[in-house]
């Protein structure tokens, strides 16, 4: 796969690049290799480097949250006192939530694999606004500290859903933690910003909304959520803190306020918080299974379309977490029948992705694994929440272990697992190294027990009623307790092993290929790492994005794959004349974007055809 | 083949024109082929920001809303300390700037940049008048001590400030007549005669204030500093009751301060976006090629103006 | 929608189960809910199962041997309409009906009959306390088998939930508005309460009991408390009602410092209030403290008492009193 | 989605044989005319509300009048000053997505408020009796 790039005045360093050598040069000169030195990264506009900082980002707060979690299971392990006292359980379980929920998991998949891979799968060269992006990452940062300021001071210790009027009335460091949300909100803000114009505005020539790779489409809606959701999250906090400080008496019922109405404006955007944690996951599974059962998505159209059902039917069901704290029956009743219609996307997913598999041919490599350990443990979440989503049920239920095993199943088992199978799915693309395929294989394979060890136990533990942020319990739900402290540690080990082998492939050799997977959409056709500019000129798409797998074959020294060379035609540049003819006069498909050269062609002879005279303007 | 495929036939020739286009334009951003697309693509990111920012102050509109719907008695209290003439005047005030930035964008669309300068500074002194109009509103406020929160302590009896007083004129004598009538019911009762002519007088004003509040008044430190006292509930926001003022009054000027503070900082922000494109201005950047970052500008501006609109009926004018 | 509520009604009640997943049921709306889950559960379990047998079949049957192979998937239609609709419109039937069953639970949950036992509840910083007809009040839940009780919970500081595992129910305690539930229970004996809504450091803590008294003896044992809190000497009630009311949450007797003043030597000694002020404590102090504690407060403790007002009889103050006079 | 996506089709033609000639007409331009013609209206709406807001109309009238007239005044703003009249579709379904969430979010707080009201009433009643000895 080479990639030959023209003389262009390179915006982001503003000096004329030479025209750089062809095929290995190119990867010489990737993103990570072009500028050097810690300020390009701080101030890089590179989606791609941005991408990466946020991945650093993460996976440290990951860690600090896991540690946490780790704490609190230890805490768990017998009845009363084993580490700490009550308040410090409770700052603990508090941390734990925030963090994951603010600094992990919401960012998580679309800054991070979203950033890196968006522009490149619509063959655009970075995302619509790369300063906006920037000032996410920036903004991220900088929730973060307030977070840690928070843990400095002395840690809240209201939950991380900040009820009040505990929250208005406990002496612990609240106002840093919220407002440490607060800014993380709009880091979320921008980012779905971003990736909502990119998506209209910058497609490739060819690509209309049903020739976009289906990631994009949940990215997309995952954007919508990130942007309607979450301004009310901000007006929410920044109400919280004013209660604090000058007592306005919106929320705190001794001064004429109303906390089942702070309830409401907090879950108007938690419910759909917790969808732009999980639709980006259903994007990375429908981008893994198809190219690891060599064969096209089914029902393409049903899965685009049932991303943006779930965005749009999360902002009506807000009220499923509120049955049992004194919302009225017919607040009630509405919104427990549409929970009940999100079920159904989200079960149409479900079946497309098994019904992929069929009659495919399926290479069972980590990302694959991580599909399939998602597809089980998220069923399991997602009929879990059917309880839940059931009134009377859900008074038995609600605020009980069964819904923090429902969290956590679909979380932990659905949001984290799809990210991990999409880092090993573009980990190649993204570092140019390959990770120790055996290591990665056992390691999926203990976090896989390590969930199921710890969370199905706490189903058994709330449907016994054990309630949930419990520091101390009775004795007869002891042994359930320390199976799930147990589980809790394999999974920690888990995700060392995966930290260990993932950072030890960054030392090897930079020898990747361009598409290892063999998968069809853009980005793989960019060598891997790619280069800072991704494409020269938008390539034209003129089949769907799970269209090709036929016509890659795998190169077994290259060990990656490259387009069937077509024997006789046009020195197989893979396209036969007749179609050649009719693309070249396609009216100008909808992107907006010229057609232009396509740095890509044949690797036997594409040095010759395509290299640009020097003396290019 | 994959989802790609290889050169169309003539395309040296577009991806030459392609990077003319980038010659002559130096604000067109590596990423975009046009001046135009990178125009939409700009009006499209304002156009979610502006939405970000409507469901921003929808929860402060949902608040007003239940509390008006569950507490009317507060919201009539509350609003009669409002003087809907500065509140009307910060509106003709803001329609104005809104005219003016609407014409700046038309003057950067034809290329007019002197008639564009003039614009931009006249929407920014606007914009300056409409904070003076609001310093002086809060200033009013802070000075009667009709504060959110603990501070809530109005600093003279409800009927004597003069803003209530213009609106109740007969409300002072009343007063008086009142106390009259209260001193002389007791006395009766003590000597055991019915009292029964005083109910009109009675029927207009509420019961008297009794003295604690009073004294309380007295002392001009009742605002204590901005402090978090989260932990310690303070009791003078106990309601007082018998006062003419309603149960958890004080919710109103919450309220009224956390819309018309927030809209403020929406202008101040909007202000130093002016100052912004302003200095670009003279710098020579925009003009018919290139007017995106004024027409965003403008919008965001109309927006804190569309905020407005429908903040000064809700806060001022209805009773 | 008529049709699944005759559908609904037409559905075998649940038999008496008290299964894996779910503590002993001690309720009448328990064995309702009982059936409910356990078909849930079924369904779940069945649906799980199906899934994850379809997806290792279909990855044994069609794992491709290597990459090296190059196998070419076989061509099978990319979307078929009719099938992708019929497993849309099927879970949506299904899922209609549990819609239906869990409103018509939900309803009976939230409508007491009329002529319902009624006890009052309050929820504190970290214990329950439950007022009953005769204005006496207790930390357990007393209550007759098979009648109807109605609770009517509030709380006095933060935001907290009654829960009873074995009758399946729990409502928030929310400060500033009253919140109901009822049940009836099937069987005498002893039930836990458990506090659902976090609610600070104690929230674990905060456990009480439901006490289901055989036919008649409910009414023995209110006018049994009855007889004692009259009988019993005044210093003795003091006692119980410390503990009782939760006064020893906040106040101790051994002369530490919690969230209010030590009771021990208080009586009789000056204190100087959060104005400045001195007085000595003596009886009226006490009792005004008790109705109205955000009045006169200590120097250097936070006004966090909510108020007794209404909640102690005359004689129970009084005992208070005395049994202060006693901790010397 | 798909109609959005036409448009660009005819958008991006037509925008195609532009890119020789001098591309500045991509946005409309408002006359002074209409400018000014709003800006009055805009007034004269103001005074009618405060005028309006001075007349009695019981209960809700009061209240609907004044949304009525500001709403006409923010639809004026959005139409003309912010060119939604004139610019993509698109736009202004995104401003109608807003209101129409916002009153979604308003809608079912307030319904939900109003239902269980009563029992804070009750409650307060019940506080205020017992505090009054």
């Amino acid at each position: 796969m080479t990639s030959t790039t023209t003389v262009m005045n390179s915006p982001l360093t503003g000096k004329s690049s030479a025209s750089p050598p062809s095929f290995d040069g190119a990867r010489s000169d990737s993103y990570l290799t072009h500028d050097r030195g810690l300020a390009s990264w701080i101030f890089t506009l590179d989606h791609k480097r941005i991408g990466i900082m946020y991945l650093i980002g993460v996976m440290t707060a990951f860690l600090v949250g896991g540690v946490f979690a780790l704490l609190i299971r230890t805490e768990l392990f017998f009845p009363g006192r084993t580490l700490m006292d009550a308040q410090t359980y409770n700052q603990l379980f508090t941390l734990h939530g925030a963090i994951m929920v603010f600094l992990v998991i919401i960012p998580g998949i679309p800054a991070i694999l979203g950033n890196f891979v968006l522009p490149m799968q619509l063959g655009a060269k970075d995302v619509a606004f790369p300063r906006l992006n920037l000032a996410s990452f920036h903004l991220w940062v900088l929730g973060a500290l307030f977070l840690v300021l928070s843990m400095v001071l002395s840690a809240a210790d209201t939950g991380w859903t900040f009820y009040t009027p505990y929250s208005t009335t406990t002496s612990t460091a609240v106002i840093p933690a919220t407002f440490g949300a607060f800014i993380l909100g709009f880091s979320s803000i921008f980012t779905g910003l971003n990736f909502i114009v990119s998506i209209h505005k910058l497609r490739p020539p060819g690509m209309g909304w049903y020739r976009m790779p289906l990631f994009l489409w949940s990215l997309y809606a995952t954007a919508i959520i990130q942007v309607l959701a979450t301004p009310v999250l901000g007006i929410t906090l920044l109400l919280l803190i004013a209660e604090r400080l000058f007592q306005i008496g919106i929320f705190d019922p001794a001064l004429g306020g109303d906390p089942v109405l702070y309830e409401h404006f907090f879950w108007f955007y938690s419910h759909p918080a917790v969808y732009i944690m999980i639709v980006p996951a259903f994007g990375v599974i429908s981008e893994i299974i198809p190219a690891f059962s060599r064969k096209r998505i089914f029902g393409y159209k049903f899965i685009a379309l049932s991303s943006l059902a779930i965005a749009v039917l999360g902002f009506f069901v807000w009220g499923h977490h509120m049955f049992t704290s004194g919302q009225s029956v017919l607040a009630g009743t509405l919104f427990s029948a549409l929970t009940f219609l999100i079920a159904i996307p989200t079960a149409i997913k479900v079946f497309n992705w098994i019904a992929t598999m069929y009659k495919g041919r399926i290479h069972l490599d980590t990302p694959m694994l991580y599909a399939l350990a998602f597809l089980w443990v998220f069923t399991i979440g997602g009929l879990t929440g059917i309880f839940l989503g059931t009134m009377s049920i859900d008074v038995h239920l609600h605020d009980t272990y069964f819904v923090v095993a429902h969290f956590h199943y679909v979380m932990m088992g659905g949001s984290i697992t799809a990210f991990l199978g999409g880092l090993h799915y573009w980990w190649p693309k993204m570092f140019g190294r390959t990770y120790d395929e055996k290591l990665a294989r056992i390691a999926t394979g203990v976090v896989f027990v390590g969930l199921n060890l710890t969370f199905f136990p706490q189903f058994i533990l709330g449907a016994r009623g054990m309630p949930r942020r419990y520091y101390d319990y009775l004795p007869e739900f002891t042994h359930l307790h320390q199976l799930s402290s147990v589980g809790a540690f394999i999974l920690g080990a888990g995700f060392v092993m995966t930290a260990v082998y993932l950072i030890a492939s960054l030392r090897r050799p930079i020898n990747a290929a361009a598409n290892p997977w063999g998968a069809s959409t853009l980005e793989w056709t960019l060598p891997s790492p790619p280069p800072y500019y991704n494409f020269h000129e938008a390539p034209v798409v003129t089949a769907g994005p799970y269209d090709g797998y036929e016509d890659l074959i795998y190169v077994e020294n290259l060990q990656g794959y490259v387009p069937r060379p077509k024997d006789g035609a046009e020195g197989g540049s893979g396209v036969p004349p007749e179609k050649r003819a009719e693309i070249a006069n396609t009216s100008k498909p909808p992107g907006v974007r010229e057609p232009g050269v396509n740095a890509d062609g044949d690797q036997s002879d594409s040095a010759t055809e395509t290299q640009k005279p020097g003396e290019e303007a | 083949m994959s989802q790609t495929i290889v050169t169309p036939i003539g395309a040296n020739a577009e991806s030459e024109h392609l990077d003319a286009i980038h010659q002559e334009n130096p604000h067109l951003a590596h990423h975009y082929d046009t001046p135009r697309h990178q125009y939409e693509a700009g009006k499209l990111g304002i156009w979610i920001f502006l939405v970000t920012e409507i469901l921003f102050f929808a929860g402060l509109f949902c608040a007003y809303t239940i509390y008006r719907t569950e507490r009317p008695e507060v919201f009539n209290w509350g609003h009669q300390f409002l003087d809907w003439r500065l509140g009307g005047l910060n509106t003709i005030i803001l329609l104005t700037s809104s005219l003016t930035a609407a014409w700046a964008v038309r003057c950067a669309q034809i290329g007019y940049r002197r008639a564009l300068i003039v614009n931009i500074v006249a929407t920014i002194a606007l914009a300056f008048g409409f904070l003076g109009i609001k310093y002086v509103e809060y200033s009013h406020k802070f000075h009667e001590g009709l504060l959110p929160g603990h501070h809530f302590a109005p600093s003279e009896e409800a009927w004597e400030i003069e803003s209530f007083r213009a609106k109740h004129p007969h409300a002072a004598d009343l007063a008086e007549a009142l106390e009259a009538y209260q001193a002389s019911r007791e006395k009766a009762e003590k000597s055991g005669k019915a009292h029964h002519d005083a109910k009109a007088v009675e029927g207009q004003i509420a019961p008297v204030v009794p003295s604690r509040l009073r004294e309380l008044l007295r002392n001009p430190e009742a605002t204590q500093p901005l402090v978090d006292i989260g932990a310690i509930r303070n009791p003078e926001v106990e309601p007082q009751e018998g006062l003419l003022r309603p149960k958890y009054a004080h919710v109103f000027f919450s309220i009224y301060f956390f819309m018309t503070g927030l809209h403020g900082i929406h202008v101040i922000a909007g202000i130093i976006v002016w100052i912004w494109l302003l200095r670009r201005t003279i710098a020579g950047h925009f003009g018919p090629k290139f007017f995106g970052p004024i027409d965003f500008g403008a919008l965001y501006w109309h927006l804190v103006d569309l905020i407005w609109i429908f903040l000064f009926p809700l806060l001022y004018l209805v009773s | 929608m008529i049709t699944y509520l005759l559908l609904a009604d037409a559905l075998p009640k649940s038999p008496q189960s008290s299964t894996f997943w779910l503590p002993k049921a001690g309720s009448l709306s328990a064995g309702q809910f009982d059936w409910l889950y356990d078909f849930l559960a079924i369904l779940s379990i069945v649906s799980v199962v199906g899934v994850a047998v379809a997806m290792l079949y279909l990855v044994v049957k069609y794992r491709a041997r290597s990459r090296v192979a190059n196998e070419i998937a076989d061509k099978t239609p990319d979307h078929n309409t009719t099938l992708e609709l019929t497993w849309s419109i099927i879970p949506l039937f299904i899922v209609m009906a549990i819609f239906v069953w869990g409103f018509k639970g939900y309803l009976d949950l939230r409508t007491p009959p009329k002529d319902a036992l009624e006890v009052n509840v309050t929820g504190q910083k970290w214990n329950w306390s439950f007022t009953y007809s005769n204005g006496m009040s207790d930390n357990a839940l007393h209550v007759p088998v098979n009648t109807p009780v109605r609770l009517l919970l509030t709380s006095v500081d933060v935001i907290h939930s009654l829960y009873i595992p074995a009758f399946r129910i729990k409502m928030d305690a929310v400060p500033g508005r009253y919140t109901e539930m009822w049940f009836q229970s099937t069987e005498a004996g002893e039930y836990s309460i458990f506090c659902a809504e976090y609610c600070g450091a104690g929230h674990s803590r905060m456990l009480s009991r439901v006490v289901v008294h055989e036919p008649g003896g409910y009414e023995n044992w209110l006018s049994e408390q009855q007889k004692k809190m009259n009988s019993l000497p005044l210093p003795e009630l003091g006692a119980q009602l410390y503990q009782k009311q939760g006064c020893k949450t906040c106040h101790s007797i051994d002369g530490s410092r919690l969230v209010g003043p030590s009771w021990k030597g208080l009586f009789g000694r000056k204190e100087t209030m959060s104005d400045g002020t001195v007085i000595d404590v003596d009886a009226n102090y006490i009792r005004e403290s008790i109705a109205e504690p955000q009045k006169r407060i200590v120097m250097g403790f936070a006004p966090a008492m909510p108020t007794y007002q209404g909640k102690l009889t005359d004689r129970e103050l009084t005992a208070l009193i005395e049994y202060i006079k006693t901790l010397k | 989605m798909t109609n959005s996506a036409e448009r660009q089709v005819m958008s991006a033609a037509t925008d195609q044989h532009q890119i020789v000639s001098d591309d500045h007409g991509y946005s409309h331009t408002i006359s002074t005319r209409l400018m000014v013609a709003v800006y009055a209206a805009l007034v004269v709406l103001t005074v009618t509300t405060v005028a309006v807001a001075r007349v009695e109309l019981g209960h809700p009238w009061n209240f609907v009048a004044a949304m009525v007239i500001a709403s006409l005044k923010g639809g004026l703003v959005v139409a003309f000053f912010m060119h939604l009249v004139w610019d993509r579709k698109f736009n202004l379904l995104l401003f109608l997505t807003a209101i129409l969430f916002l009153i979604l979010f308003l809608g079912l707080s307030l319904n939900d408020r109003s239902e269980y009201q009563p029992s804070i009433d009750a409650f307060e009643s019940a506080q205020t009796a017992a505090s009054t000895p």
